[in-house]
Order: structure tokens, then C-alpha cells, then sequence
């Protein structure tokens, strides 16, 4: 028996222009895959299964499982490590750039900048009917400890519910005045959503109207990228809520009014 | 039996405030018709298919009568007069109305036992068509038998039919005992229903007759192969509820969502016009023997499901009371509830069971279609794993019966076959280890369990009282359920209900109320 | 409102020489995935996340949920669909091709094709500990339902349990003068069955034995591929039992008679 | 208390039995002793470090009393003869023993009572650091407090010991309570303890003092950022029992693996030594109190579950006399079992929790260390979760303590960053929604539950008076635990174990042993 140990390696450091994943090791390059295939489940389909994981970059594919769905159908369950690497310093992103304050110091913001409240309104448009995430955002009660806009003390918040067209929605806009619309959107199959967002930034355009508002989408799969490139101004997805929304229209509000 | 020890007279009290609720309602339904309504007779008269526009000929002849008519008077009068008067088939006369050749409003209005006699053959032939679906389904269940423990409900949603066809198959393969056909988001707002095969939908596939078909060869077809009977469901509810059930009783489907606190609700369709048709659809799904599932578990993805809870009991007894009225046995109410406990709420676990206890214990007889965790998934799909798995815990130990799963997906995407059947056996293995969990235990006198039961039934007598004081219309106004409020002249549909003339004649529900009062 | 549907497309045929994943679609190339990176979770770590996705090959990917493991590492889940295909048909795998019976059938092909009965030494072999799967093959009860060797009329089976040394293996094969030689390997971490099963193969030939036995081995990680490459007769991975490397070694003994 | 009304009688006559069991063993125990136990003596005599050749010192002391001296007289005479003789440092003579420039074994041996005067300073030195940890330890506990309900336990395995730092904090933040380095497979096998910081294992990271001292602080870092103690665990088991567990006693580890049987049975190692090796280690986690961990879940990854269910806890009861023997407290004894049934079988989880439940009951004051699903496991890793989550499920139910979590990719890896979070997370889930759910319930008379725990209660008292008759060794010749078979002169280190001369002494031993007894 010999008393010697392996040779040691100290973890390297960490390089970010070549991130990779993390499984337990640095730059191990480790991942989890799992899809179905439309085979047969046999050592030819386990096969197939690793080909197309290593054609996604993995270079030592492990099928831990493989799972008969029905005669033709396999669901693949693989392990392996990625050769791609990632220049996370040269990643840009664009995010609400505003600062997000309390409730209580939108309300001081408002009243130290508008000699007025605020107008909101807001609806899940289109054959939206999904509620649940602009009541979040504009219910007294709002969501998860955060108080929704009809609560601050300043704000005139009109929330229109769902499955609204965006003609009714501009309409109401208009008839009560607004200053900021709200829109949520949560059905995104076949991209029905950006349909919708678009539709309504053509009609507000059409009517020259789109600068006369702080246009805002929300949804699980709204992100402000998204948002920006439609020709809202702001998007906001999950774990979003009544402040930071607030936070981005008072201080956008503020903006404009000096140009 | 018991193991809340909840109060018999609670229950009673309750359930007698969800009659007069009830009761009171039926009084405005018996009272109107609606286009739905309308169109549903003509579809058991035998009309179907659409025109070169793609317009159903139910919608022709009663958009024709709107127009030229009385709605009030119902269809039944003007096609039994226009067929004395012409001679002409009722596929002829719709033929003609869509070509404006004719016009069925016209023609002399007849007796109404003159109405019943001349349709009587057209409905016989619905009605037998129906019968005989009920019998080729009992035969299935002689010949396989039914199963115990909960049923395996999962959802197929590719928006294609065909697609739909080959996810259902693998699922019944997999073990699912029903499958239900997801619709296209925002069909239950259209005021007609399409037509033939589909395969372009978001998040669902269009309910047709030709779809239900399709459906309902592919389920036969495994289930023969699998030795077992395999469920169809689609959806009643929405602007063409008793249109939509009477496909259902054509094509063999053996449930339906029907409810119309769901379409009042959730899709802003105008109360008067969906409880009208809901009375007309549930006496269709009672007939055919299709099972009705109701929607309390959509309140708790609104609502919040610690507090709202007697909400969703206090419906379940007014839904009771309505499929009653529809002459509809408790084996055919799937009354709805969830598993929709926020996970972070401390011992949650244990006020699901409460609740879920207590429903299988007021509603022994029905077979409860049990919801699974819904708005709290989230794109963890590990841990909507496990959320699904605690659900399905629930479900075995508490007995439900349709057993809707979960899929780790929810919060993605509408399910993948591997989501499904991932779904399919995770049920499988639930009910399997944990097979006679529900026997072994027993509750603590004055635990959580127990006493949140108790608190939950309360609240849920107290809220029934309320309501039978003001009346369901105004309960709706005042957002008492799912905190959504609905004016009763808003929403979608209103312009589809008539007040009955005098001389109305619904002969289709005649006779299926006399045969259904028959067979009590 | 309008009675028109939209368009329909009939779902494609199946083309097997362009195989690629199935959500719930024909050739819709849904996949999922997951993985660590060492960086916070915020819009920056999910555009790093989506852009790893996307060099595999996933066009649209969608970070369904990204959760916070420490400071500097989150976890991210992925959802999209990738755009790589596989020629199924043109896929070749190396599997055991001699069929397979059940034991009454072999214990018949041993009495009619050997006057003799066939002499099986097996063991996990080298550091590795695990014994449950060699046992499943080898023990009278067998695994799941299948029995094991022992049982075998006319089998002689000698189970040496684990970690046992290759010298040791080889002369325990002399000693009873063995058929066949069954080694089990679970450990793969480094890699360290591949160096154990090279290094057997290396003393078998280095005496001039390798060719004496049918060499076999079996583990949850090996493939009949993996075990023909070291230098095996054959290899066995998971849901493999007793029948089938009996059929295999029966058969292939047969086959060396006649050579 | 008592929820499964297990006969009291029985399980004191399994106690007795049991008794019997360990004294016979305890007899043969006190007439041996082992270069382990001699080189255990050396490090707490302040020997430690390694020579160019990467021997460990006390490797060299005792290698070279083994040749040159006997081994049966105990190094701890010839060191303080040396001592004496040559008024030299202890490590001053290991350096020169090394360097063959001294033989120990060459000088007059002393009377026992100068050896314990000569050693008493080096001796006292280690011990006050033990009590020094100690002492740390309860001044966090008294600090932080001390956690309700089953404390979350995680394994790291990189085989790296940065890497496992970087893992164990991670970890901690998500809410582990109790950090496990699993040592590098074969580790046990080895007849010395590597030295010094190491990144490289397989499986696992080496055992060192100086990884331990690495984990020790960082854990004491991260615990102090989230006002939580985090305990430490690792491996005494194996060839080198008592002197891991000597450096865990010297670098305030808080558990260890420790178990004679396991190492038998899954490794090969000779009984004769291994439980010499064991008495030592316990006494030495007993003195710094560290909580041992048995190894009885490992028999359940060989045997069947369901079968073999008595055989664990006939085997618990053996180890809590052995522990007992070793002046340890039930505190301290951390025994094993397992959730290994396998998930085909029917009613599977209600087996689990009665063995569960009766393990609780019969050990109430032990710190039951449960195991997870392992043999079961495949790589489908969402079963695996499942799996995982009744793991849970039974652990919050049956109040275990030591919550060792499942990986969901046990059949794939040692555990990845994100496995081991998804296991705290599915745990912490667990034990929140559940957590008074065992309080909650109460199993039916003559169920499936109870009548399932009366059974293995009875097996396992068969079994005890069994081996109470033919005696530990035999019995384990005889292949009851596990199914496996291991001979009394078989396995390895068996050349390492020497009959104590007359004038044996182990001062070390004694005075722990004199400590602990004032204790009581
Ligand atoms: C509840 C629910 C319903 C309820 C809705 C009840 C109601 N009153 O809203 C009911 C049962 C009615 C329903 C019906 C349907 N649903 Co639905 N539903 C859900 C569910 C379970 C939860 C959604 C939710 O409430 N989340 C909680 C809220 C708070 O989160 P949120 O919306 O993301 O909001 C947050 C942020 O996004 C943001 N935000 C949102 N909006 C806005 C707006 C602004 C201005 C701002 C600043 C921020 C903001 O702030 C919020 C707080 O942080 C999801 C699945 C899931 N778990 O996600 C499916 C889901 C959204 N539904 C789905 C589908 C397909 C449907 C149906 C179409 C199914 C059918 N064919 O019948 C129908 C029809 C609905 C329709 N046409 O729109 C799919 C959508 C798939 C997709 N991506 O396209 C999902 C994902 C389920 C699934 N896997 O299939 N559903
Ligand atoms: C049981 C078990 C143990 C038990 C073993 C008890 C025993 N008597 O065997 C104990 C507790 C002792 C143990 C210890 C360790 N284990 Co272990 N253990 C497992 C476990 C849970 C199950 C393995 C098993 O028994 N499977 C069931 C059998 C029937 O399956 P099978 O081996 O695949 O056999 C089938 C086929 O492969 C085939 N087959 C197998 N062999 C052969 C041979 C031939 C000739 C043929 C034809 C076919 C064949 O036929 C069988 C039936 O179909 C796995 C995790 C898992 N769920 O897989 C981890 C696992 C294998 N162990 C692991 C590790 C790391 C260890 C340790 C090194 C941990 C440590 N550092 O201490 C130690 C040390 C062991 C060592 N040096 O070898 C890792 C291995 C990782 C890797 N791939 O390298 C695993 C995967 C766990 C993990 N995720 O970390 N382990
Ligand atoms: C009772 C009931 N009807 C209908 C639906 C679905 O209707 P829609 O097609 O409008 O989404 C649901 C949805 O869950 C329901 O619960
Ligand atoms: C009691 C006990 N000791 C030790 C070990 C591990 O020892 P080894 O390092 O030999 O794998 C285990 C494994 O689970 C165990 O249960």
C-alpha cells in the first residue's frame, strides 16, 4: 500500500469571458437535458439521443434515463458537459433604468413634481382573460405585500379587467383623461401577444396619440427588451410589482414634461 | 363514516339555502329562452353543417327568427309550421333560409301539440342516437369494469385535432383514464360553434362535432386495445353552452365543464343569458349521462384559497341544487374544487386535506373533480413537481374521484407528452405506495384539520344565508365569488335572451325532462 | 364577429432522416434544459443563460424560471426549440447480436451443445464496493424476478464479491478453471472503471489468457459499444439480467468450439 | 405517547438481549488493541504530520513498535520510556524514529503509573482542546439556539475540498443545518489518514485534519453570516476509526460516521479489528461530544426493504449497547435507517412510516439518522424527486432528526450545486406545509400501520435472541446483516490487531473514559 496521494490541482479562477456552467466544479460545463423523440425506446434511439446532445455542443452525453412514452414516442433524460463558453462581460442588457422607490415616496414624488394625481388605467387586453397580474399590480390589496396603485394616495387608477379590445381601451383611456395605460398580457401561444401589443401601438400611432401616453406592458413572459422593441416604453415581468411600475411612470412622467 | 364529525344540521341548513337560491333562479330560467337554447333544438331536429361562409345552419335559422321573428316564441313552432306549410326537410328549410329563399317566420303558426307531433320523429332520432351511445357506454364498462380509486384526468391542447389524437393515445397508454380536448382560448366567447376538423388553435383546439368525433374513435380505439374504457370531456360552458352539450350527447363524450358562474365570472358573459342555458345543457349532459364538471377551482386562482375557501362550498351547494333541478343524479356532479394553497402558508398541507375531506364527506355521492395546484407553479419545475405530488397525496388520502393531474409545466407552456406523462406517473406511483393511507389515519379531535373543516362549513352556511337573502343576480354584483364583480345586464350575450311568449314550446326538453322524471 | 376559422395545416409526415425532439408537435423540437452558472441572478445572468442556449442550437429560448443558489450562482431553467436534426436511419449502434432465451432454454442449449457444464467466475472488481448489481446477475434469487446464474442447472457459478484485484480475479479463473468471466463496474467517477477494465484486459493479455475466456462486463454506465472498445466479448448495461449474458455466453462458447 | 402501542415488554427484552450481545463483544474488545488505537494514542500525544515519503508520523511510531517492539504492550509505555530516556519532544522522537536515528522500543519500560505521569501534559493538552471546542460548540448553540424539527442534511463530494467550501456554503445559505464530506471512495481501506489540504478524490475528498480545519471554518463563517450553527460531518469508519476520530474530536466536528458493521459488511474489514477500532472511537466522540451516525440504512441498499426490515432494527439495538459500552449518551446516538422500499410495491409508504414511527418510539432520546431513497433511484431524475418528497413527507411526519437529503440524480452523480438545492428546497417545503401533520393523525387499530410495526418489533426479537445464543462473530459469519457473509479471520487489517500484554495501558483511554463516567 502506498501512502501517496493524487497530484494536487488548485480550482482555477474564475474566467467570466468564458463562463460556462457550473456543475460541481468550476468550469466543469455541466447540464441537464430532456426531450422526447419520436422513436422507438432501444439502444438505437439512446444513440439518436446522444447525437443530438452532442450536436447542442455536449461532448460526453450520459443518457441517465430513457422512457417509453408510447411505442414511438422516448423521452431522454441527459447529463453531459457543454464545450460553449459565454463573454458575460460584453453582455448587454436592457432594463428599467429609473430607481425604484417605496409607495410612500412615489407619493412624495408625485406631489412635489405634479400639481395633480396621476391617471392610470389598465387592462388585460385582447382575448386576455387573465386578471390575476394586472389586479396585482392595481388593486388596493395588490400582491404579495405589495399595495396596488389604487391604493396610492395620489394615483386615479382604473383598472378595466380583462378580454378588453384595444379600441375600448383607448377609448377609456382618452375619455378619463390618462396619463399612463397599463396592459397585460399572459396567453402567449403562437405569439397571440405581440399581435395585441402591436394592434395597439398601430392604433394609438394612427391616431397620433402614442406620445400622449406612458405605454406599459406586463406579463410572465414580458421582459423590457421585449417591450422596447414594440414601442412601449417599459416591460415588466415576474415579481414585478405596483412600485416599480409606479417608480418608472412618476419619474418618466417628470421627464417628459420638461421637453 | 365521517372523520371530521361535521355537523348534520350545518349541512342540511346549508343545503336548504342553496334551494331556495336555487329555486329562485329556475323561476327567471323557466321564464326565458336564448338563442343557444334555440339553436340546440334545431341541432337535435338534425340540423348541421355551415354554409359557403363557414356560418352554422343552427346560427342561420335562428339569426333568421331574431330578425324576422320572436325568439320568444322558440324555433320549435316555426319549423314544424314551415315543415306542414312546405313539405321541405329541415336540412332543406335551413338550405333555404341560408339561401333567403324562404322565410320560416311566414308560415302559420300551429297548436303546440301540432309542433310536437310533427318534430317527434326528428327528435326520436337524436334521442335514440343518444341512447344508444348510453348503452355502447355501459356495455364498455360491463365488459371492462369500472375502476376504483381516483380517475386519471389529464388535458391534451396542441390546438390540432390530429396532434390532440396522437397525446391522448399515448396518455391512455400511459395510464389516464380520461382525456379532456382543451378549447381554443376564446371560443366560449364565440355565439356559434365551428365547424369539421381543426387544427389551428392557441392553447386548446376548437370544440367541434367532427373533432368530438375523432376524439371519441381514437379513445375507443385504445381503449379496446387497453382493455379499458377511456373518458372523453369538452367544454359546455361559454355563449353556446346547451349547443356544445348536445354535440357532447351526439359524439359520446363522458363529461363536460359546464358552469355558469365559470362563463359569468371568467369570461364576462351576461348571467341571465348563460343561467338560462346552462339549465337547458345540464338536462342534455343528465340525459346523455355525462358527468358535469363545475368550475369552483377557477375561484382560488383569483381568489385567495386560505380565506376564499367557504366560497368554493358555498358554490358547490347552489351547483348541487342547480343540477338538480336539471334532473341531474349526484353520480353525475363533479363538483369542483383545488389545490390551490399558496406553499409558502405554514401546515397548508393540512387545511387541503381539510378541505378536501370535507367536500367527499357533504357530497358523498358525487364524483368530485379535484383541481390540481394551478397559480402558485411556477417555472421551478422540480418544485411544481412536488407541488403536484402533495396534490396527489391529497387526492387519494381525501377519495376524489376525478382527479385532474398537474403538470410541472403549468407555468410554461400547455403540456408537452413528456409533461404529461410525467404527470400520469407521478399520480400512479402516489396512489399506488400510498394506496390505503386514507384508511389508516384518523384526524385529532380538534386539530387543525378538524377545525378548520368545521370553520370553512360556517363560513359557507353563513355566506348561503346571505345569498339566499339577495338572490344569486346580486351576489354576483356585489364580486362575492372569486371578488369578481358582474352587472346583470353586462357581459357578453345579453342580446341572445328572450322572455317566453305564450305560446313557447321547447319539445326537445320536454321530452327529455319526461323521460328523465321517468327514470327517478 | 366573424365565423371564420384560421387555416389549416395538416400535420407533416414523419421524416425519420430529419429526426428532432417532440413537445406536442411534429418536428416542433422542443427541448428542456437546466444548468448553474457561476454569476447573479438578475437580467444580465438571463441573457447569459439564453445565450449559452442558444449556441446549442436553441432558437428561442425561454429562461422559465432562474433561481438563486448562492450570491454568485443561479440556476436556470430552459424551455425552446432547438434546430439541429438527426439522420436516425443512418445510425449505427454495436449491440449484442446473439438472441436471447430464457433459463430452461439455455440450461437445454448447454446439454445439447457442451457434454460439460460451463464454469462462470465474477466479481465487482478493483476499489468498487457495489455488489447488488454483479448479485443480480449472479445470485440464486437473481433481481426483479429474473434468476440468477446460480440457479442455472448446469452453471457453475463463483460470485467473489467486491473489490477484488484483477490478479486476484484472473487467478481465481484459473484455479476453477472458468468459461467465462463476469466483472462488475458501478464506480465511474475519473473514469476510474475505464482504467480497471483496461488494465484487466492488459494482464489477461499480457499471459496470453485474454482469448481463454469470454470476457464480460456489466455496470450501470456500460454499453456493449464501451465494453467491445476496451477489449470485452460483450457488455451489459441496466435492465440486462442472468438470460441475457447466459444467451450471450453459451452461444459465443458455442461459437469458439467450432473455430 | 405511543402512537403505534408497541408492547413495552418486547422491546425491553430486545434490549436485553442486545445487552448480552454487546457484552460478550465488549469482553473481547478490552483484551486487544490495534495499531489504530496506538496511533489514535499518538495523535492525542501530540504526533501529527508526515515525513518526505508522505507517511504520517504515527504511522512510523507504530510500524516501527510493530517490528521492532510489541504492539500487545501499547505505544504509550514505550513513548514515555523514551521520553524518559532520551528527554526528547514526542515529536522531536517521531522525527528521529523516522530517520531511524532512535529505536523506541529499545529503552527500559516504566511502571504504568510514571507512563500516565510522563503523558498526563500531552494528553491533558489535547483534551483541553476538545473541551475547548466543546464549549465553542454550546456557545454558538447558546447563542443561535438550537432547531426544532428534523435539521436538513447535504453531502459534498467534489473531491475537492475548495470546491466542496464552495458547495457547503452554498448549501448552508439554502438551509442546510449539517454539511457531510464524503471521503473519497476507498478512503476506508487505507491503513493510514492522508495529510494536508487535498482536491483530488473520486467520490469524495480525502479525510484529512487539515480539509476538516478548512470545512470547520468555513461552516463556522457561514454560520455566523446566517445566525445558524452548521454542523460537520465526517467519516470514522474504516481501517483508521479511532484516529478520525480523533482529528474530528481535535477540529470540532459535530458528527461522524461511525460503525463497525458497515465497515464488515461493505468493506471487507476484519471484525476482530474494526470493533477494537470502534470501542476507541466511540468513547472519543462520546468525550467531544459528536452525535455518531450507524450504518444500518446501508443493509437495506443490499437487502430487501421489506424483508429485511428487523435486521436494521435488531442491528440499532446492538449499536445503541456498543455506544452505550462507550459511556455514550442517546443524545449522541445517531442510528440509522433507511426509506428503501421499493416504490412498486403496494402500500409501500405506509410500511415506511410504520418503520419510521417505531424506530422514533423505540429510540425516543436518539438522534435518528434517516437515510433516503438510494437503491431505488433511477435516472429518472423527476420520479427521483418524488421519491424524495415521501422521503420527506415520512421524516417531518415520524419526527426524525437527522435529515439526510435525497439528491434527485442519486443514480447519476454525485451531487451537482443545484441537486443538493433542489433537495433543501423540497425538504424545507415538506417540512413547512406538513409541519404539524404528524401531531395531526393516528393510525387505525390493527391497520396496515401498526400491525406491520408489531411485526418487525417480533422479527427483530427473534432475531436478537438468535444472535444473543451464537454470538456477534458468528453471526456475522453467517450472513444475517445485509445477506453478506464475512469470516472472523477474514478482511483486511486483521494483522493489525494485538492481545494487550500485561502492562498494556492507554492513558488516553483512561482518562476519557474517568471524565466521562464523573459525567454521569
Ligand atoms: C389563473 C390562471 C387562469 C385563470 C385566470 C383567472 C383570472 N381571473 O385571471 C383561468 C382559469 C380563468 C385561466 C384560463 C385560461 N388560461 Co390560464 N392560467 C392561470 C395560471 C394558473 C396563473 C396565472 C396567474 O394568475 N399568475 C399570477 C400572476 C400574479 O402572475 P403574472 O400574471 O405573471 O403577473 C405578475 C407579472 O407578470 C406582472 N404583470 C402582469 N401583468 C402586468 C401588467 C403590468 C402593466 C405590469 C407592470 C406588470 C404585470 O406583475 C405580476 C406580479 O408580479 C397560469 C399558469 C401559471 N401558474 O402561471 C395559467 C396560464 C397562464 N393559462 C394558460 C391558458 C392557455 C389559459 C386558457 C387559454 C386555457 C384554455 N384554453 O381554456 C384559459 C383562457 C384564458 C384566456 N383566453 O386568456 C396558459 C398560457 C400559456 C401561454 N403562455 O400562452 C398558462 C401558462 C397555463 C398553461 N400552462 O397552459 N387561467
Ligand atoms: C447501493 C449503493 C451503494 C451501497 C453498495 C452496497 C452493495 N452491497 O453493493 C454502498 C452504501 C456500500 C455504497 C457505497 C458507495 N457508493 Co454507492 N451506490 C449505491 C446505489 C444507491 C445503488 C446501486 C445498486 O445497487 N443498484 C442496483 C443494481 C441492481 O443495479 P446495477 O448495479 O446497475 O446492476 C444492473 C446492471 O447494471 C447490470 N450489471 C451490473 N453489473 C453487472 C455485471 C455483469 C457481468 C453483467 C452482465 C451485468 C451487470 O445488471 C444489473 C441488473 O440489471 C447507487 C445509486 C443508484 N441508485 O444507482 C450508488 C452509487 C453507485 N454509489 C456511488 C458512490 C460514489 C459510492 C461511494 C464511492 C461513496 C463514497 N464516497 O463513500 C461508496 C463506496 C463504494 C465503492 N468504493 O465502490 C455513486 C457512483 C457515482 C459514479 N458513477 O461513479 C452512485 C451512483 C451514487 C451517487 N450518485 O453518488 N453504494
Ligand atoms: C366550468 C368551466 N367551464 C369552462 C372552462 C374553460 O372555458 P374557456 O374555454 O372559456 O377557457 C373552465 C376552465 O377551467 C371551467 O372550469
Ligand atoms: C456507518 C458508515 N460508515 C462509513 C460509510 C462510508 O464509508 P466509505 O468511506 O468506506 O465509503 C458509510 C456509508 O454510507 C456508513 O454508513
Amino acid at each position: 500500500m502506498g501512502y501517496d496521494l493524487n497530484e494536487k490541482n488548485y480550482s482555477k479562477d474564475l474566467d467570466l469571458s468564458l463562463l460556462t456552467p457550473y456543475g460541481d466544479t468550476l468550469n466543469d460545463g455541466k447540464v441537464q437535458l430532456s426531450f422526447t423523440l419520436p422513436i422507438k425506446n432501444d439502444e438505437k434511439g439512446q444513440e439518436a439521443a446522444k447525437e443530438l446532445a452532442k450536436k447542442m455542443g455536449i461532448i460526453d452525453p450520459l443518457v441517465a434515463e430513457s422512457i417509453t412514452l408510447d411505442n414511438e414516442f422516448t423521452m431522454y433524460i441527459v447529463y453531459g458537459t457543454v464545450i460553449h463558453t459565454i463573454d458575460y462581460p460584453k453582455i448587454k442588457v436592457e432594463t428599467v433604468e429609473t430607481d425604484v422607490m417605496c409607495k410612500h415616496e412615489i407619493e412624495d414624488f408625485i406631489d412635489d413634481h405634479f400639481n395633480r394625481n396621476i391617471i392610470v388605467v389598465g387592462a388585460s387586453t385582447g382575448s386576455d382573460a387573465h386578471t390575476v397580474g394586472i389586479d396585482a399590480i392595481m388593486n388596493m390589496k395588490g400582491f404579495a405585500g405589495h399595495y396596488g396603485i389604487e391604493r396610492y394616495r395620489n394615483i386615479d387608477a382604473y383598472n378595466m379587467g380583462s378580454q378588453v379590445e384595444n379600441e375600448e381601451f383607448i377609448n377609456k383611456a382618452l375619455e378619463i383623461n390618462a396619463d399612463v395605460l397599463l396592459v397585460s398580457q399572459t396567453v402567449t401561444q403562437k405569439d397571440v401577444h405581440i399581435k395585441n401589443l402591436v394592434n395597439l401601438v398601430e392604433l394609438l400611432e394612427a391616431e397620433n396619440l402614442r406620445s400622449r401616453f406612458v405605454l406599459i406592458v406586463g406579463g410572465p413572459r414580458i421582459t423590457h427588451e421585449l417591450a422596447k422593441e414594440l414601442g412601449f416604453d417599459a416591460g415588466f415581468g415576474p415579481k414585478k410589482y405596483a412600485e416599480d411600475v409606479s417608480s418608472f411612470f412618476v419619474q418618466e412622467l417628470e421627464k417628459r414634461k420638461h421637453i | 363514516m365521517g372523520k371530521l364529525n361535521l355537523d348534520k344540521n350545518t349541512i342540511k341548513e346549508a343545503r336548504q339555502f342553496a334551494l331556495k337560491i336555487a329555486k329562485d333562479t329556475q323561476e327567471f330560467i323557466d321564464k326565458n329562452t336564448t338563442v343557444s337554447v334555440e339553436r340546440t333544438v334545431c341541432r337535435f331536429l338534425g340540423v348541421d353543417g355551415v354554409n359557403e361562409y363557414d356560418v352554422p345552419y343552427p346560427n342561420i335559422l335562428i339569426d333568421h327568427i331574431v330578425k324576422y321573428g320572436d325568439l320568444g316564441i322558440g324555433i320549435s313552432n316555426y319549423l314544424a309550421s314551415t315543415i306542414k306549410a312546405t313539405n321541405l326537410g329541415i336540412l332543406e328549410i335551413a338550405y333555404a333560409v341560408s339561401n333567403k329563399e324562404i322565410d320560416i317566420t311566414s308560415y302559420p303558426l300551429l297548436e303546440s301539440s301540432e309542433v310536437k307531433d310533427i318534430l317527434a320523429p326528428f327528435i326520436s332520432e337524436s334521442l335514440f342516437k343518444i341512447k344508444e351511445h348510453k348503452s355502447k357506454r355501459d356495455s364498455y364498462y360491463d365488459k371492462y369494469g369500472q375502476k376504483d380509486g381516483p380517475l386519471l384526468y389529464v388535458i391534451v391542447a396542441t390546438g390540432n385535432i390530429y396532434e390532440d389524437v396522437t397525446q391522448a393515445k399515448a396518455a391512455a397508454k400511459a395510464g389516464a383514464d380520461i382525456v379532456a380536448v382543451i378549447r381554443t382560448t376564446g371560443q366560449s366567447l364565440l355565439d356559434f360553434v365551428p365547424y369539421g376538423p381543426t387544427t389551428e388553435g392557441f392553447g386548446g383546439t376548437y370544440a367541434t362535432q367532427e373533432n368530438f368525433k375523432i376524439m371519441r374513435n381514437a379513445l375507443d380505439e385504445v381503449g379496446e386495445e387497453l382493455g379499458r374504457y377511456i373518458m372523453l370531456v369538452n367544454y359546455a360552458s361559454g355563449l353556446c353552452m346547451p349547443e356544445i352539450a348536445a354535440m357532447g350527447a351526439l359524439e359520446r363524450l363522458d363529461m363536460m365543464l359546464n358552469d355558469s358562474l365559470y362563463g359569468i365570472l371568467f369570461r364576462d358573459i351576461n348571467m341571465q343569458r348563460t343561467f338560462v342555458d346552462q339549465y337547458f345543457s345540464r338536462v342534455i349532459n343528465a340525459y346523455a349521462g355525462i358527468i358535469i364538471n363545475t368550475g369552483e377551482d377557477n375561484y382560488l386562482t383569483t381568489s385567495d384559497a386560505v380565506t376564499e375557501a367557504h366560497t368554493v362550498l358555498a358554490s358547490q351547494f347552489i351547483n348541487e341544487q342547480f343540477a338538480l333541478f336539471a334532473h341531474m343524479k349526484e353520480e353525475l356532479q363533479g363538483l369542483g374544487h383545488a389545490f390551490e394553497i399558496n406553499p409558502e402558508v405554514e401546515n397548508g398541507f393540512l387545511l387541503e386535506i381539510s378541505q378536501a375531506l370535507m367536500a367527499r364527506e357533504i357530497f358523498p355521492k358525487a364524483p368530485l373533480k379535484y383541481m390540481p395546484p394551478t397559480k402558485h407553479m411556477t417555472g421551478n419545475i422540480f418544485k411544481g413537481y412536488v407541488q403536484n405530488t402533495l396534490f396527489n397525496i391529497v387526492t387519494i388520502t381525501t377519495n376524489q374521484k376525478i382527479h385532474l393531474l398537474g403538470m410541472l409545466t403549468e407555468a410554461v407552456h400547455t403540456p408537452f407528452m413528456s409533461d404529461r406523462y410525467l404527470a400520469i406517473e407521478n399520480a400512479r406511483y402516489i396512489n399506488h405506495t400510498m394506496k390505503n393511507f386514507g384508511d389508516e389515519i384518523e384526524f385529532k379531535e380538534d386539530g387543525i384539520v378538524k377545525l378548520r373543516a368545521k370553520k370553512v362549513l360556517n363560513d359557507s352556511l353563513n355566506l348561503l344565508k346571505e345569498i339566499a337573502d339577495i338572490g344569486i343576480f346580486n351576489t354576483i354584483e356585489r364580486g362575492i365569488f372569486a371578488g369578481i364583480k358582474r352587472p346583470i345586464n353586462g357581459g357578453k350575450g345579453l342580446k341572445g335572451v328572450k322572455e317566453k311568449s305564450g305560446i313557447y314550446i321547447n319539445p326537445v326538453l320536454d321530452q327529455m325532462e319526461k323521460e328523465l322524471k321517468e327514470e327517478k
